[in-house]
């Protein structure tokens, strides 16, 4: 089989058609098939993006034979490439981590929820490889769909309430982005990426002006900003434990993904941008004092995430090369780390109900390597050395004061230092406090402890080295700011 | 070698001069104080009586090294103390030279607290809750009194530039000058403070008979009582030469330097012998008080 | 005649749109909120293909009548689109709708502003 | 164990000589007679003009002055102070008390002979004795003192037996740990 | 090997060496890790002092080699890590999770030597912040009052090395370059309200460690709560982290050229050094003592350092090691009593000087060294630092400089007192001398007290070789160590330490000896039970220590001063805080629609205000 991005899509859309079938022949097949597929993912991550990086292209997939601009394409630059390959591999580690989650979960359930899940690969992956921009917001709904069902997994949590909460909101978020595109198709009558943003300066700027709103803040939805991520505290506190980690790491970063690429490649105005940095300043100011005060281990590490992507949206806002460099250095991190978070952070209260932050004293104890975990995690996200943490923030403070934003920095820190009170206050409770509740403890299985510290490897590692991936961040990077190349690279297909 | 000797001989004359000087003063004082009191009062030799019957005592008592050590902590501060000040101006007469080449003010300034942590060590290994309390009153009144004092002390040195006394001592030679008209306000903060260091009434908390028995010395008998006493004199004659040199041109000769330093004496001895006695607070708020306002006005005169 | 037809058609989306905005944000009985939001996409629906309408215009094959008449042919795009975000919202208002079930039965009640216990 | 007749040495002649100057007096309040002390002390009769002061505790003391009766509570006191003193020590029973119970003969807790619990070396009778008499009693002293004949505690080391056999027979309950000599 | 590199491999790597071999072979951990220090030492003082190293990483230039500067702090840095790791070994015996301990004792001592190591300020930072959280979790290892202590200590190290991290990435911004060498090229370049702004920021950076007044909050609780072999360390090595910042802040960044910013910091530091000796004094437990103590000898340092010229840095650099040498042995005896008997609360624990006979020594020598007593090594320090600040017309100063050190007298006499002195209570009888191991760090350290006080060139010269990498002439005469005894201000006052040392030991011993010999045989030794006290019988269970409110008189008279702590400010201020926060948590307020309701309200905002203000 010819390796090619459309796997990325095709596989675990078919997985998640499979499953059930399969799931009739084995119990155990239905588990194991999204592994195979997200390892075969993981794979065809490396080989390709090798290949791109190594030989310097541009890998534009064409579906169903339909040439640019006319057809959808997918296109498997550095940056997507990058974003592919994270979601899968991060996929893939929480899928090790769920194998053996809540074995008490019927069968059935167990299949819905791989179904569910491969289906927000594919959307999340698919939201970053597209080409297209009406086909992205296919995958948006795609994955807000099946957000919508994961959330609500559990019937006997307040799922639902969040799930109706993300729904509504969602539901803005997806009209919105259809009422941009559709205003946007009226303007150039394309709905290839790479030719909008060919034709976009001929657009009248006030049109442009309320498209580019539409879209900011139905992105803005997804990638939760601040007056708009109403839902995503809800969401993450009563998802199931691994399927945070997924929002961390993927949702909201194909959310972002939407927002920089319009904003970026399609429209190109930096007049944006101060709003992003303003907003990712409300957003991160707003999130990590609300956290701060938060009794609730996932809805704090939730407002701690929103507060990190208000990181990443400043860290994008500024639009220097080294600060979007940053941003990515930064997705990257708060994809592993938060996701670390929250898959340690889940065994820390599983069988809490209200899973509050008393439920967590003293049980450093008796999970040792999940509150350590746990611990390295909030000393990673906290941006402390030697962990991965650290350097996002530096090259970000630095990107900052290459342009002298001196009181992005200032807040940067102030917000920093709160992250810190929080987190350090749950390690406190974790490590010295006398257990009080009587809640039985579960004992993490093999594969989530390995999916875990495959995790906290990759934070050490590349908090130690952090060359590790800032070679390709840098290619990344390059590949999002040059504009000129995306459109040549996917039109010269088209043209071919 | 011969000039170790010299040095030796004229350091032990230095010591029994103070000595002599210190316990004769501690004896005018009881005479002053009983004369005023309308008594006859001891004969001014008693303190040597005294000084002697203690050494002579047969047993004495300690409750541990410390005790032990404690008077001998105070009788090397005193007669170091005494090592590094000129007694006499200039020259002066030759068994009177010592090594005060090889101090200045600061160093006398710490070298004379040493004693009293020394002492304070003595008096805590013992145990008695009076001594401590005594010890506590002591140290707090002593971080009251060496503020204003110090002032007045950094003051001179600020205005003449020299920290060493004998420069203090050469300057008033030359300008043929004291030190007391020269910065009046140094001398008013210093002779206030000097009142606390003599540990007399008003200032008498520490050793406050009847109140807390005798203070750090209430388990000093004997021999430990005798070595406080002597040291305790030399100690006086340390700072009444210490002032004398500083702020009154020093002495050319003993007899001058007995006059000035007897005239500095009935400072805290008639001011005392009239006074009640004040509460450690009210004694440290008492320095910071006047004392410290002098200070700092003689540190402003010094630097304009 | 067209431009009559064509503002009715763009003014009925708008006014869909707009009621349906209402019933989001205003009711406060879940299926209703459910039904503003089918409301909304409707109105996005009917705009989508307003603007893909074109008055007398032909279906988007190309055939030798058309290519002579030299007839406009309406843009097939949007046609497509709509039918694509019609599922969508289709499967949208489904999962709203079995998350609104599961809300009844699980609050006994349907008012948005009962159901509040996940919050701060 | 003194001896008339041996001449003092010159040593010796000054230290008796310095200590019948400077008598450090610790005054054990015990009675009445206290009252007395005060007079004797201050402008009108100056005891510090034969260099007897005041002393704070016993650890100075040269000088103990019982003044007045002893019950049997404060005997063990005045005899934990006496020992807690440094030789040579003196001790004056001051008033009748001391020397046979004075008005207090037949009571039943004070002692009658305080030479019976811890030597005396000058008594002052009189109830109360007049500061004149108290300083003729401090001179006495100091004539004693000066001859080397002031050595009660001497005594008090040779016979402790006799005397810790009187103590006890007053003191039950022995409350003193025993000195190390 | 490039030696830097090895002596961090031998560290960290030792470090990770001593969790395995805690948990796999216990019984060769202790010797392991004094192991370890003694080759840190030996690679330490062996090394080339041109060896430097220089490599890229994530797109930085980074470079290490140790200045003359450094060295000097590495010096406190590896003696004092490699004596109270062997102090460690007995003081830990039989604690659990000392695997966990050791490994991030040598984090911390390794971090150390990395910051003294890096020429550039990202490692610089970046081992700043490993040895803050090795040295924090310590600090909580004792798993007491963690909340309140430990946060405190994260909360205020976290602003001091983010505004340090501000500082760094302003630098940044403006030279576009890490390294120190440049940024001292460079730096006056900046303008002068961002140059004020960096200077400040580092200086709280540096100050949070260096426990500056406002920010010294934490160290009280830090050093107290964490194991004395560690607090040792931390109050001797670590916090003149702190004091190495500043050092190359005020010499190679301000410079001289903001004479206002050394007088503001040496200003702030002496008022640290006046109140933190008050809160000191009016403390009951030894260890929050010899905290608040620390913060004081650092506001000395720190005056001296700031003071600029060449005595007073020289002053306050010989205070800082002399400090390590004089606070190390005191934490440690301190720890030796916590261990022995059990408890450093001085209410309770009293007259251990005949059971603890060489630790109250080390202490004793400690106290009159930290008093600035003549003649030990602080009086040198406390000498110079006068004789700097009067010939600089820092008059008031020294007042300020000789209340802080004469109040001090008071708890440094309170600290014997109430663990040596003082009665010998029955329910201490059990108490013996600390084991060996710990007995010996304690009296190798007096030791250094004791000499330096005689012969401080052996701890000058490397302070000056230091100081001339700070821009200072040479002053000291050109010879040996031994020799050197005459120490001069610049009237050309001096005092003899040599001639100081004989007269003092000549009278003491004479006395000493009169005193001994007369009388010898009649002597008695008497318990302290057998006190004078109004002729009671004291009995053995009858308590007559004194020790609570010891010092209330002096109390009621600084309690103006006292009254409000600078805590109770913090406190409020993040109590406000809290209650804001909770005020903003309410935007999220469980109803769906409101959410909804922002949507639309932001989207409408966009589309009125983007115009406007965005340009299109």
């Amino acid at each position: 089989m010819v390796i090619s991005p459309v796997h990325y899509i095709a596989l675990p859309l078919m997985a998640a058609f499979l499953i059930p079938l399969f799931g009739k022949l084995n119990k155990d097949l239905a588990r194991i098939i999204p592994g195979l597929v997200l390892l075969y993912l993981s794979y065809i991550s490396v080989v390709l993006m090798n290949q791109i990086i190594s030989s310097n292209t541009i890998i534009v997939e064409i579906i169903a034979g339909w040439r640019p601009p006319w057809g959808i394409n997918l296109v498997f630059s550095p940056f997507t490439g990058f974003l592919a390959s994270m979601f899968s591999m991060l996929g893939f580690v929480i899928w090790m981590y769920t194998y053996n989650f809540k074995p008490e979960v019927d069968n059935a359930q167990k299949q819905k929820f791989y179904v569910l899940f491969m289906m927000l690969i594919t959307g999340a992956t698919g939201i970053v490889l597209t080409g297209d921009i009406f086909n992205l917001f296919v995958f948006l709904e795609i994955t807000a769909i099946s957000a919508y069902s994961l959330t609500a997994f559990y019937r006997e949590r307040d799922g639902a309430e969040a799930a109706f909460k993300y729904l509504l909101i969602g539901s803005f978020s997806s009209t919105l982005i259809l009422l941009a595109i559709l205003l946007l198709y009226t303007q150039v009558g394309t709905l290839n990426m790479a030719e909008i943003a060919l034709k976009m300066p001929a657009v009248d700027p006030y049109m442009k002006g309320v498209i580019l709103i539409l879209f900011f803040v139905g992105f803005g939805i997804e990638a939760e900003m601040f007056p708009l991520n109403g839902w995503s505290p809800d969401v993450y506190t009563q998802a199931p434990g691994p399927i945070g980690a997924i929002f961390a790491g993927m949702v909201v970063k194909a959310g972002i993904y939407g927002l920089i690429r319009v904003v970026f490649t399609l429209f190109d105005v930096k007049e944006i941008l101060p709003l992003l940095v303003i907003i990712g300043m409300i957003t991160m100011a707003v999130a990590e004092v609300i956290a701060l005060r938060q009794g609730k281990l996932k809805r704090m590490l939730a407002y701690s995430s929103i507060g990190q992507m208000g990181l990443v949206v400043v860290a994008f806002g500024i639009g220097t090369h080294e600060s979007v460099f940053a941003a990515i250095f930064l997705m990257f991190n708060h994809a592993i780390i938060k996701g670390m978070l929250f898959l340690s952070g889940t065994y820390l209260v599983y069988n809490s109900t209200e899973k509050t932050l008393d439920d967590v004293d003293g049980i450093g104890k008796y999970l040792p390597f999940t509150s350590f975990l746990f611990a390295l995690g909030s000393l990673a996200i906290v941006g402390m050395p030697p962990f991965a943490g650290f350097w996002s923030k530096l090259y970000l403070l630095m990107a900052a004061a290459d342009v002298r934003l001196m009181a992005v920095i200032a807040i940067i820190l102030v917000v920093s230092v709160i992250e810190i009170v929080y987190y350090f206050r749950v390690i406190h409770r974790i490590y010295f406090r006398e257990r009080t509740s009587t809640i039985e403890l579960k004992i993490p299985s093999f594969n989530a402890k390995s999916a875990m510290l495959i995790l906290a490897i990759i934070i050490v590692a590349v908090g130690v080295y952090p060359d590790l991936i800032s070679g390709l961040i840098e290619r990344a990077t390059t590949d999002l700011l040059d504009k000129q190349s995306y459109i040549q690279s996917v039109l010269s297909v088209g043209l071919k | 070698m011969n000039t170790i000797l010299f040095q030796l001989s004229g350091a032990l004359a230095t010591i029994l001069l103070a000595f002599t000087v210190g316990m004769f003063y501690g004896g005018i004082r009881r005479k002053i104080i009983a004369r005023i009191q309308n008594r006859v009062g001891p004969p001014i030799y008693q303190n040597f009586l005294d000084v002697i019957k203690l050494y002579s005592k047969d047993t004495s008592i300690h409750h541990g090294a410390m005790q032990h050590m404690g008077p001998v902590f105070a009788i090397t501060a005193s007669i170091t103390s005494l090592m590094f000040i000129p007694v006499l101006n200039g020259d002066g007469w030759f068994w009177f030279k010592n090594l005060n080449f090889s101090g200045d003010l600061i160093f006398l300034v710490y070298m004379m607290v040493f004693g009293s942590l020394g002492m304070a060590l003595g008096a805590g290994q013992t145990g008695n809750p009076n001594s401590a309390i005594g010890v506590t009153r002591g140290l707090s009144q002593m971080v009251g009194y060496e503020i204003p004092f110090v002032m007045s002390m950094v003051a001179l040195m600020a205005q003449f530039h020299t920290t060493s006394i004998t420069g203090l001592m050469n300057i008033q030679m030359q300008e043929n000058t004291w030190l007391m008209f020269s910065n009046p306000f140094a001398f008013i903060a210093a002779v206030l403070a000097m009142l606390g260091m003599f540990h007399y009434s008003p200032f008498d908390i520490v050793h406050a008979p009847a109140e807390v028995a005798s203070g750090p010395v209430s388990e000093f008998g004997g021999k430990y009582l005798g070595l406080m006493m002597s040291s305790g004199s030399i100690f006086a004659f340390v700072k009444l030469t210490l002032f004398v040199d500083v702020f009154m041109g020093g002495a050319a000769n003993l007899i001058e330097l007995v006059i000035k330093t007897f005239a500095l004496y009935l400072i805290p001895v008639l001011y005392g012998v009239v006074s009640p006695r004040y509460r450690t607070e009210q004694a440290i708020t008492y320095f910071w008080k006047w004392p410290l306002f002098f200070g700092i006005l003689a540190i402003l005169w010094a630097s304009f | 005649m067209n431009e009559f037809l064509t503002i009715s058609f763009y003014g009925t989306a708008i006014v869909l749109m707009l009621i349906g905005l209402y019933a989001a944000l205003a009711k406060k009985n879940l299926l209703k909120i459910v039904i503003g939001l089918s409301i909304i996409d409707s109105g996005l629906h009917l705009l989508f293909v307003a603007i893909g309408f074109i008055s007398n215009g032909t279906a988007p094959i190309f055939s030798p009548e058309v290519l002579e008449s030299a007839q406009q042919m309406v843009d097939p795009v949007p046609q497509a689109l709509v039918l694509t975000a019609i599922v969508i919202g289709f499967a949208t208002t489904a999962v709203a709708l079995a998350l609104v079930i599961r809300l009844y039965k699980h609050h006994n009640t349907a008012a948005i502003d009962e159901i509040k216990n996940l919050k701060w | 164990m003194y001896n008339d007749n041996n001449a003092q040495t010159i040593v010796e002649y000054i230290k008796n000589f310095t200590r019948k100057n400077s008598l450090f007096m610790l005054a054990y309040g015990t009675g009445c007679g206290a009252i007395e002390l005060p007079a004797t002390l201050t402008s009108r009769y100056d005891a510090e003009r034969l260099g007897v002061r005041g002393a704070a505790t016993p650890r100075q003391a040269d000088l103990l002055l019982i003044t007045g009766y002893l019950s049997t509570k404060t005997l063990k006191r005045v005899i934990r102070v006496y020992e807690q003193m440094q030789d040579p020590k003196y001790v004056i029973g001051f008033g009748s008390c001391t020397i046979n119970g004075g008005m207090y003969w037949d009571s039943y807790n004070t002692i009658k002979l305080l030479d019976k619990y811890i030597p005396v070396d000058v008594y002052i009778n009189g109830c109360m004795p007049r500061p004149e008499s108290v300083i003729a009693g401090f001179k006495e002293l100091q004539r004693l003192i000066a001859e080397g004949k002031a050595d009660g505690a001497t005594k008090y080391k040779e016979n402790l037996d006799w005397y810790r056999e009187n103590q006890k027979k007053v003191l039950k309950n022995w409350p003193l740990v025993e000195y190390n000599w | 090997m490039n030696s830097l590199i090895l002596l961090l491999i031998l560290v960290f790597g030792g470090a990770l060496l001593s969790y395995l071999l805690n948990k796999f072979l216990p019984i060769l951990r202790d010797g392991f890790v004094v192991l370890l220090m003694l080759l840190v030492n030996y690679v330490f003082f062996t090394m080339d002092s041109a060896t430097q190293i220089e490599f890229e990483i994530g797109g930085i230039h980074l470079q290490w080699a140790f200045s003359s500067a450094a060295f000097l702090f590495g010096i406190i840095v590896s003696i004092l890590g490699l004596l109270s790791i062997t102090y460690s070994t007995a003081y830990m015996q039989g604690k659990d999770r000392l695997g966990y301990f050791y490994m991030n004792f040598l984090f911390s001592i390794g971090s150390m030597l990395g910051i003294l190591m890096s020429r550039d300020l990202i490692s610089l930072f970046f081992f700043w912040e490993i040895m803050t959280w090795s040295s924090y979790l310590i600090v909580i290892y004792s798993g007491k009052d963690v909340d309140k202590r430990g946060l405190k200590y994260i909360v205020f190290s976290a602003i001091g090395a983010y505004s340090m991290l501000m500082a760094i990435v302003i630098i940044y911004g403006f030279t576009g370059s890490f390294l120190l060498t440049d940024i001292f090229d460079s730096i006056f370049a900046i303008k002068a309200s961002y140059q004020l702004a960096i200077a400040i920021l580092l200086m709280i950076g540096f100050g949070v460690k260096s426990a500056m007044m406002p920010l010294h909050v934490w160290a009280s609780g830090a050093y107290s709560g964490s194991p004395m072999s560690f607090t040792a360390l931390f109050s001797g090595a670590l916090s003149k982290m702190g004091v190495f910042g500043f050092s190359l802040v005020l010499f190679n960044l301000v410079s001289n050229q903001n004479w206002l910013i050394n007088e503001i910091i040496a200003w702030l530091a002496a008022i640290t050094a006046v109140l933190a000796t008050f809160y000191a004094v009016i403390q009951s437990d030894a260890k929050k003592l010899l905290a608040y103590s620390s913060i004081a000898q650092l506001g000395y340092i720190v005056i001296g350092l700031a003071s600029g010229t060449y005595l007073g840095v020289m002053a306050g650099l010989f205070l800082a090691v002399l400090h390590a040498v004089f606070k190390g042995t005191l934490f440690m005896a301190v720890g030796a009593v916590e261990k022995q008997a059990g408890t450093t609360d001085m209410t309770k624990v009293s007259g251990l000087i005949r059971k603890m006979p060489w630790t109250f020594t080390a202490s004793l020598i400690s106290i009159i060294a930290l008093a600035g007593i003549p003649p030990l090594g602080g009086f040198v320090g406390k000498w110079m630092l006068y004789e700097a600040l009067i010939t600089s017309d820092h008059y008031y100063l020294v007042i300020m400089v000789f209340l802080s050190s004469t109040a001090a007298f008071l708890y440094s006499y309170r600290i014997l007192f109430g663990l040596f002195l003082g009665q010998e209570e029955p329910e201490f009888a059990h108490v013996k001398e600390a084991p060996l191991p710990m007995l010996i760090p304690m009296l190798l350290l007096s030791g250094i007290s004791v000499l330096s006080g005689t012969f401080p060139g052996f701890i000058l010269e490397p302070i000056q070789n230091a100081m001339v990498s700070f821009g200072f002439d040479p002053r000291l005469p050109n010879i040996e160590w031994w020799q050197l005894s005459v120490l001069f201000n610049s009237w050309g006052d001096k005092v003899v330490l040599q001639n100081v040392m004989i007269s003092i030991t000549a009278v003491f011993l004479i006395a000493l000896t009169l005193i001994t010999w007369k009388g010898y045989k009649k002597q008695r030794y008497v318990t302290t039970k057998d006190i004078s006290s109004s002729g009671e019988i004291i009995q053995a269970e009858d308590n007559m220590t004194f020790q609570i409110d010891f010092y209330k008189p002096f109390e009621r008279a600084i309690w103006p001063l006292l009254k409000r702590k600078i805590d109770d400010y913090y406190t409020d201020f993040g109590n406000g805080l809290e209650a804001l926060f909770d005020l903003v948590k309410r935007i999220y307020n469980g109803n769906g629609q409101f959410y909804a309701i922002y949507v639309m309200a932001f989207l409408a905002l966009l589309l009125i205000a983007g115009t406007k203000y965005f340009g299109f």
